[in-house]
């Protein structure tokens, strides 16, 4: 498939090309020609061949959508970035020690390829593939979280890798279990024909794959209590990998368990898929309430944001019915938003050079058009109308108290309440009051019109998706919805 | 033959416990090497007919597990000088309890999952479970990064088991997908542990725990 | 139909426009104004004629959400809310204009009157919508529009407490509302009002537990309230009369759309309403009587208003349970005069304490004095509006409450079914009454009256014209409706049809007309008695002398009696319940020298309720972090703990 | 027509009379002559002719505060029921009228008084708006039980409904109603024991020190407005204890203004034999009357 190519030979060649500029251009001009790629895809929506490897369904389609939109946005936002990196020394935010940057063509081909792997992820038919396509962003996210070289950031990537590798390793175990469910009718990994036949799986052993399944992608999905890793290695990588992580890394990962979960559907396990998909969707509402409440650092806090909408979206799932639909959406609203927040994240921190949020006062006196934009990204991400995270919330509610699930909505509702307390003490600290004067050496720094018009658009698109769902998006995500609850191909 | 593949399943659980009970990070690095390597010859013995590409693929295996991965260990153990002691958290005789407790429990998870009749070989269930709770093990409660990569190798291992014995009739591009990931993911730890080691002058872990929620000093909330 | 949405839409389009304009404050300001005057005037066309031909029109727009539809639709019920809504807004954009001149530069008015305008846009959407999902767009527009407002000033850190106060307050109302809509639509699966089936039994009351929560928290009900006693003074005055006005009325029109909803109630709701009421009408008025600030005494008594609306639905709701018809009807009826009426005076009152603060730069009582030679409008204005406020004939704060009392009344007989919470009605009604003379007595007596406190720096001066308009045109509306409430009994009854039959409030036409033929002759007899009085004192010239202080000599303004010392003897007597804070001075030697006593009113329920729950939740965070320690062995042991409990629970 | 005219007439013109019986009464029992019964007359002459006096400190309020009220008065005995014959302009709901009618008096007087920004003039006013908290649901539920047996929301309804044999079958009721409606009577119109209306130590006076500072017709207003306003609670008192049962409206008249006298003199013994409470203790008289007419609704609720 072209999509994964491109990115592949131009993320292998941008190790090699010495010159920024043209490096940088490629970064635009790769973003671009996929984003073109995806939309003609979605214009012509390529039929998949049975036992084909590789293969766009509606569900793919849509996350293959969302990265790519959101890679666009982060690499116009990433050209800019660069070029500060490169102007400011590393002068460490909290501890004030001075540490160098990764070289430039290394963080530049790590991003391009891993578009690549992610592309793979959403393309792929094969679980096999899919697996180690998940494993392949991993390794090549890794780099990208070490791009400031200090020891703050390596700790974040190590716990990363090995985290997430232990997940992936029982992803993968997981997989073999579910061969091993095959084994009896010679069934491959090939998803076509495991969901075209999933009525002859082994019941015991599918229930141990997905179990195993569900640990490995949960992990780095970061669905409570597997996300340790995650706040870490958001706080401390640069705002662009942060919001790629969160924004597309996460569903990814997701989209790994949708894919077992089709199965299970398929197999008629799907009361007991929910079950565990809601209970953990609650559990990680809880520690990001938690968490939030408690926090001192809004890089960190936007993390534990993402947990909470990760939580969401897998209770979503579990709910089944109308909420898949919500939490289809949530997942498009919630990565445009979130990648949005941490884009205009990394601006205060360029402005104030700190992630504590005690030392950031005054936004709006100091840098109004910033300012404004961290407000709208709150009353969007805390799911205020109009907005798609509004309607996906509210349709999960919906189908959680129609399916009588009173005790998962009350949950929901409290546990939505407190990170809407939470966040917005935060944000008020952070937006209103006076500034702190600037010490005299410091320029007061000015956001770049095109590191702003990214997070701009990408709440645009939120609000919008809040007043109309444009035909063709519904049709992929009604899709989407069918796939998961039908599990038919 | 199956018998000889049960002895070496017994021999895998062997090597769990003295790797739950070994205390020099060289004797780890040791045995680990030698659980991949007898895992890898699983295949050979399990089936009649063995298809060349098997053994082409087993041969790989053990090259990797029994030459490369040890050498990239203990080339970074040099490096960075660490002391011999593996440093666990919790004594030996915990660990050996523990890894027994582990296998256990892989035993009786295995009863519940019946293997079909077209695994030759018995045992398999157990065996790989329990080394991958041995691998847990070595992650939770060793003190260096060195061991924690161990761990995950162990983890693999078990995974190996399990896999190997099974699919040695499928299409092995999955598997060769999966080593190679599993090569780059041991390839980039030592590099990050050369990092580690360049930054705080050892790869004990514990230095590694500075990032975190928990403020002990402020723990009563004020609004 | 069609003007109405047109209005929102030209709302819209100023604030759009407006904030376009944020460079220039002036054209800002004066686009704003306009759009919402405009508005206004087209919008009450289709309104009034709604309220003289009832009729119900819909409008539904193509809506490709996957849930909800924007289906819009003005009935009378809307329609009286509207009526204020536009009245209102449009009277308090006239006003802002010179309010809010001084800031021009110091603030983005831009932005601010593009969120005015949003603001009425918002009410106007939720007015009319007839379906959750615009319902909620336009209700939270309307909080984050308003905190934008109540924030404008964020450099104090009280504006900023109050702001996180009321956005956590909007938040955490609107989510009871989600689960509310979730519960109405769970049968049908539709969130279109029209669609939901009448839910029974338990369904039923849950749903009508989460309204009282959900728009009790807009409203303001008591202990749902502490918001309001915050935002409300932080928010630029206009802003305030806006938000006490009609804004927190949104509350009383959902939960009275939904009880149209729900059809039939449980005998228990209606006690339930009248409970709230009562306290909140009560203890909100106490609660005034012990502030010293201006704008913080007319939010509690805002909070007293709605009580006493909220008194007027639980008496009709019980009517209803009960089938009583003369008490749904006259109090369903009562309640919504007294939110059109509360709509007026109230905004008239914000509207003249917010130019006190302007002109004398505070609100706070005791600093104040003598006003009313510097701003007489001002302060005829304020008394004006202290008299409707304590429904006092002829003003209209009479009509509503006496519509109220009349259902109360009409059901103490023996042989009624009601006489328990009739009685328990109007015994709170007349305590209010009593107490809310008390209460403003003590704020325009000494913001106005007698000789300046402390002699602030400027000279004050009075309102600006446009002020002055604005506040004219409310005041006359307070003296109308307090004439002509007559002409007001036939669209108030349309209005209740959904709810109740409605012709006991037909019949209660003929005691308006009385009430007014009342009001009537007492301005003729006050006419008549001042006629005299001049005639009596004519070819006499008064007299000028000093205050005559029981032969005191050297009286000075010191020696008045202050704000706090006029109500100290019932704050005194309710301390249990307002639990001011008072530091005495400790006379330590025999001639003691300059001595200082003070009181303050504190946020009761603020400091002994949600504080220490909120506290309590913070600290189970802190202890909840620990699981973040930052040990990676632990992290692992999490992964393997949990997969070990998956297996063994599903396995 | 012309009868209601005629009696509202006749109530402007008695109501003087009220003050000079209660002072007869006083010096009776304190063994004085007294001045003459007819004082209050003269003295009302004699202020309108006198110059106003005005302190600097007031305003056009301060004129304004005795013209509304006593307008307010007079509005209030147009709805009266005279000896339990309607007045013209009573309605269905009169008596929510009257209580808010007081009302308006009241708020006038009191800014009228807060208006000289005289301290002893704000200490009275505070204490007319607190007794008056307590006073105005004691009169609101007094009326309440007397509505509640029956005869509508009107006044004049109620009185011509309430007959000699109520008082034989509802006897506890009427009598808790009467009293609480005399101590309401009492303390509305600030005679002992709230307060003493002829004592000179101003910090224990109420109505009296409010009045300090108006003179000359104003001052007139406000007397003439205070025996208005003991007219037309006394009548309240009247009309329940001389349930109305003869036939022509002559008599009915006559008794009528005889049982006003009666409440007067009544008032005087009050006075004469009982001294003022201590301000602290009046809340607790005044939620007394409360207390009376709870009980009266009860024992209306068990017959």
């Amino acid at each position: 498939m072209l999509l994964m190519l491109i990115p592949l030979l131009s993320g292998l060649a941008a190790f090699l090309i010495s010159d920024d500029r043209c490096r940088r251009i490629l970064l635009l001009a790769v973003a671009g020609i996929h984003l073109a790629l995806t939309i003609a895809a979605l214009v012509v929506r390529p039929e998949m061949l049975p036992g084909e490897w590789f293969g766009l369904d509606s569900l793919g389609l849509l996350f293959l959508g969302v990265t790519s939109v959101l890679f666009m946005g982060a690499s116009v936002y990433a050209v800019k970035y660069l070029a500060l990196e490169k102007r400011d020394p590393g002068e460490d935010s909290d501890e004030g020690f001075i540490f160098n940057n990764e070289p430039e063509p290394v963080f530049t081909g790590c991003l391009l390829l891993f578009l690549a792997a992610m592309t793979a992820v959403t393309a792929s038919r094969h679980l096999g593939i899919l697996w180690a396509a998940v494993e392949a962003t991993t390794l090549l996210s890794a780099p990208l979280i070490y791009f400031h070289r200090h020891k703050r950031s390596l700790e974040a990537t190590w716990k990363y890798l090995l985290i997430c590798s232990v997940g992936i390793a029982m992803a993968l175990m997981g997989n073999l279990f579910l061969g091993a469910a095959g084994l009896r009718s010679g069934l491959a990994l090939d998803l076509g024909s495991l969901l075209s036949n999933a009525m002859s799986l082994d019941q015991a052993w599918l229930k141990a794959a997905f179990l195993f399944l569900f640990v490995g992608y949960g992990t780095k999905m970061g669905l409570a209590p597997f996300h340790t890793w995650l706040p870490d290695a958001h706080s401390e990588s640069p705002a662009v990998v942060s919001a790629l992580l969160s924004g597309a890394l996460l569903n990814c990962a997701f989209l790994g368990i949708l894919r077992v979960a089709q199965v299970c559907a398929a197999a008629g396990l799907a009361g007991f898929t929910g079950d565990i998909l809601i209970l953990f969707g609650i559990l990680s509402l809880m520690t990001a309430a938690f968490f939030i409440l408690a926090q001192k650092d809004y890089k960190r806090m936007l993390a534990y944001s993402s947990i909470e909408h990760m939580g969401i979206l897998s209770l979503g799932v579990g709910l089944g019915g109308g909420a898949v639909y919500g939490a289809l959406l949530n997942a498009v609203s919630h990565s445009l938003t979130k990648a949005g927040l941490f884009f205009v994240s990394g601006l205060i921190l360029a402005a104030y050079k700190t992630k504590q949020i005690s030392e950031v006062r005054g936004l709006i006196r100091r840098v109004p058009r910033t300012a404004v934009l961290w407000m709208t990204g709150f009353f969007l991400i805390t799911g205020t109308p109009p907005s798609g995270i509004f309607l996906g919330k509210f349709m999960i509610l919906k189908a959680a108290v129609s399916g009588r699930h009173y005790a998962a909505a009350a949950a929901y509702l409290f546990f939505l309440t407190v990170v809407f307390a939470g966040m917005g003490r935060i944000f008020l600290d952070m937006t209103l009051g006076e500034a702190a004067a600037l010490n005299e050496a410091e320029k007061p720094f000015k956001a770049s019109r095109q590191m702003l018009i990214p997070a701009a658009c990408f709440f645009a698109c939120v609000v919008l998706l809040g007043l109309y769902m444009p035909a063709w998006l519904n049709d992929i995500i009604s899709g989407a919805r069918d796939l998961i609850i039908g599990g038919t191909v | 033959m199956t018998t000889l593949a049960e002895l070496i399943i017994v021999a895998v659980i062997l090597l769990n416990l003295s790797l739950a009970a070994s205390g020099s990070l060289a004797t780890c690095i040791r045995l680990a090497a030698a659980q991949g390597v007898i895992a890898a010859l699983l295949p050979l013995l399990a089936g009649h007919g063995v298809p060349s590409g098997t053994i082409v693929f087993c041969c790989a295996v053990i090259l990797l597990k029994g030459a490369i991965f040890p050498w990239l260990l203990t080339r970074a153990r040099v490096k960075a000088n660490v002391s011999r002691d593996a440093e666990p958290v919790i004594g030996y005789p915990a660990s050996i309890i523990l890894c027994l407790g582990a296998f256990a429990a892989s035993s009786w998870l295995g009863t519940r999952l019946p293997l079909p009749e077209t695994a030759r070989v018995a045992w398999i269930v157990p065996a790989s479970l329990s080394t991958i709770f041995t691998g847990f093990l070595l992650l939770t409660t060793r003190g260096k990064a060195i061991t924690q990569v161990l761990g995950y190798l162990v983890i693999e291992n078990g995974i190996y088991i399990f896999g190997l014995a099974l699919f040695v009739e499928q299409p092995l591009m999955v598997e060769m997908a999966i080593l190679l990931d599993v090569f780059v993911a041991v390839f980039v730890m030592g590099i990050t542990i050369f990092h580690i080691s360049r930054e705080f002058d050892h790869i004990d872990t514990a230095e590694l725990s500075q990032l975190g929620d928990w403020y002990p000093k402020q723990s009563g909330g004020e609004k | 139909m069609l003007l109405a949405v047109v209005s929102a839409g030209i709302l819209v389009f100023s604030a759009a426009l407006s904030l376009s304009l944020g460079r220039d404050p002036q054209k800002a300001s004066a686009a704003g104004a306009a759009g919402a005057v405009i508005a206004a005037i087209i919008g009450l066309i289709p309104t009034v004629k709604i309220l003289l031909y009832p009729a119900i029109e819909t409008i539904s727009f193509p809506c490709s959400l996957p849930t909800g539809s924007f289906t819009l639709v003005l009935d009378p019920l809307s329609a009286i809310f509207l009526l204020p809504v536009f009245i209102l807004t449009a009277a308090a954009a006239l006003y802002g204009l010179d309010y809010l001149k001084p800031m021009a530069g110091k603030k983005p008015l831009g932005t601010a009157w593009a969120m005015f305008n949003l603001l009425s846009a918002a009410m106007v959407l939720v007015l009319l919508s007839a379906d959750a999902v615009p319902f909620l767009m336009g209700w939270e527009t309307m909080a984050a529009a308003s905190f934008a407002l109540v924030v404008l000033e964020h450099e104090k850190p009280q504006v900023r407490k109050a702001g996180l106060i009321y956005l956590v307050a909007g938040g955490s109302g609107a989510l009871f509302l989600l689960f509310m809509f979730s519960l109405l639509a769970s049968p049908s699966g539709s969130v279109a009002f029209s669609s939901f089936l009448r839910p029974t039994g338990a369904l039923a009351s849950a749903v009508f537990i989460c309204a009282v929560l959900g728009f009790g928290l807009k409203a303001g009900f008591i202990p749902l309230h502490i918001w309001l006693p915050e935002a409300h003074p932080a928010a630029p005055s206009h802003v305030s009369a806006v938000m006490s006005g009609v804004m927190i009325k949104m509350g009383i029109y959902g939960l009275l759309r939904v009880l149209v909803i729900l059809g039939a109630p449980k005998e228990w709701w209606g006690w339930l309403l009248i409970v709230i009421g009562a306290v909140s009408a009560v203890a909100g008025v106490l609660f005034a009587l012990a502030q010293h600030d201006l704008k913080r005494l007319l939010a509690w008594s805002s909070i007293e208003n709605v009580g006493i609306i909220t008194m007027g639905i639980g008496l009709g709701v019980l009517g209803q349970a009960r089938s009583i018809p003369s008490l749904a009807a006259l109090g369903y009826g009562g309640a919504l005069l007294h939110v059109i009426n509360h709509a007026f005076f109230k905004g008239l009152l914000f509207m003249s304490a917010g130019s006190v603060l302007h002109a004398a730069g505070t609100a706070e009582l005791e600093a104040l004095g003598g006003l009313l030679k510097k701003m007489p409008f001002t302060a005829f204005f304020f008394f004006f509006g202290s008299a409707a406020a304590c429904a006092l004939p002829p003003l209209n704060g009479f009509t509503g409450e006496f519509l109220i009392y009349l259902g109360a009344f009409n059901n103490i007989g023996p042989s009624s079914k009601a006489a328990l919470p009739a009685l328990i009605v109007i015994t709170s009604l007349a305590a209010t009454g009593a107490l809310a003379v008390a209460a403003f007595a003590k704020a325009g007596g000494s913001v106005f009256l007698g000789e300046p406190r402390a002699d602030s720096a400027e000279g004050p001066h009075d309102a600006g014209t446009m002020m002055k308009v604005a506040m004219a045109a409310l005041a006359m509306l307070c003296a109308i409706i307090g004439l002509c409430s007559p002409f007001l009994i036939k669209p108030l009854a349309a209005a209740i049809t959904p709810l109740a039959v409605s012709y006991p409030l037909l019949d209660a036409g003929v005691n308006m007309l009385y009430v007014s033929a009342g009001a009537l002759t007492l301005i003729a007899l006050i006419l008549c008695v001042w006629a005299l009085r001049s005639a009596l004192s004519r070819g006499l010239p008064p007299v000028r002398g000093v205050t005559w202080d029981c032969g005191y000599a050297a009286p000075t303004a010191r020696m008045q009696y202050g704000a706090s010392a006029f109500t100290q003897p019932l704050t005194d007597f309710f301390q249990p319940l307002l639990r001011k804070a008072r530091s005495y001075p400790a006379i330590a030697e025999y001639f003691p020298g300059t001595a200082s006593f003070s009181t303050e009113a504190r946020a009761v329920f603020y400091n002994h309720l949600y504080s220490p729950a909120g506290a309590q939740i913070k600290r189970l965070a802190f202890r909840y972090t620990w699981l973040q320690h930052g040990r990676l062995q632990f992290y692992i042991l999490y992964i393997v703990i949990a997969l070990i409990a998956l297996l063994v629970w599903k396995l | 027509m012309t009868r209601p005219l005629i009696q509202y007439f006749l109530a402007l013109v008695l109501a003087p009379l009220l003050p000079g019986i209660i002072n007869r009464v006083k010096a009776f029992f304190g063994g004085r002559r007294g001045v003459p019964i007819l004082q209050l007359y003269f003295d009302l002459y004699k202020l309108v002719h006198k110059t106003p006096v005005y302190s600097r400190t007031t305003t056009w309020l301060f004129r304004a505060g005795p013209v509304i009220g006593l307008a307010a008065m007079l509005c209030v005995l147009a709805l009266l029921p005279f000896g339990g014959r309607p007045s013209f302009l009573s309605f269905e709901g009169d008596l929510i009228l009257l209580v808010y009618l007081l009302g308006v008096a009241r708020l006038a007087t009191v800014l009228a008084a807060l208006d000289t920004g005289s301290s002893f003039e704000g200490m009275g006013a505070s204490r007319e708006v607190q007794f008056a908290v307590f006073a105005e649901p004691a009169f609101f539920l007094a009326l309440a039980a007397l509505a509640r047996g029956g005869g509508g929301l009107s006044l004049s309804g109620i009185f011509s409904n309430l007959t000699p044999a109520a008082w034989l079958t509802a006897s506890p009721v009427l009598t808790l109603v009467t009293a609480s409606l005399f101590i309401v009577f009492l303390a509305e119109n600030s005679r002992v024991p709230v307060d003493d209306p002829n004592t000179h130590l101003e910090l224990t006076m109420i109505h009296e020190v409010m009045v300090l500072d108006h003179s000359g017709p104003d001052l007139a207003f406000i007397f003439y407005g205070a025996a208005l306003k003991l007219w037309a609670l006394g009548s309240l008192i009247a009309c329940v204890i001389l349930p109305r049962h003869y036939g022509s409206w002559l008599v009915d008249s006559g008794a009528f203004i005889l049982a006003m006298f009666f409440i007067a003199a009544a008032v005087g013994v009050v006075e004469s034999v009982m001294g003022r409470l201590r301000l602290l203790k009046v809340p607790y008289l005044l939620m007394t009357a409360l207390t009376f007419s709870i009980l009266a609704l009860i024992f209306q609720a068990g017959r």
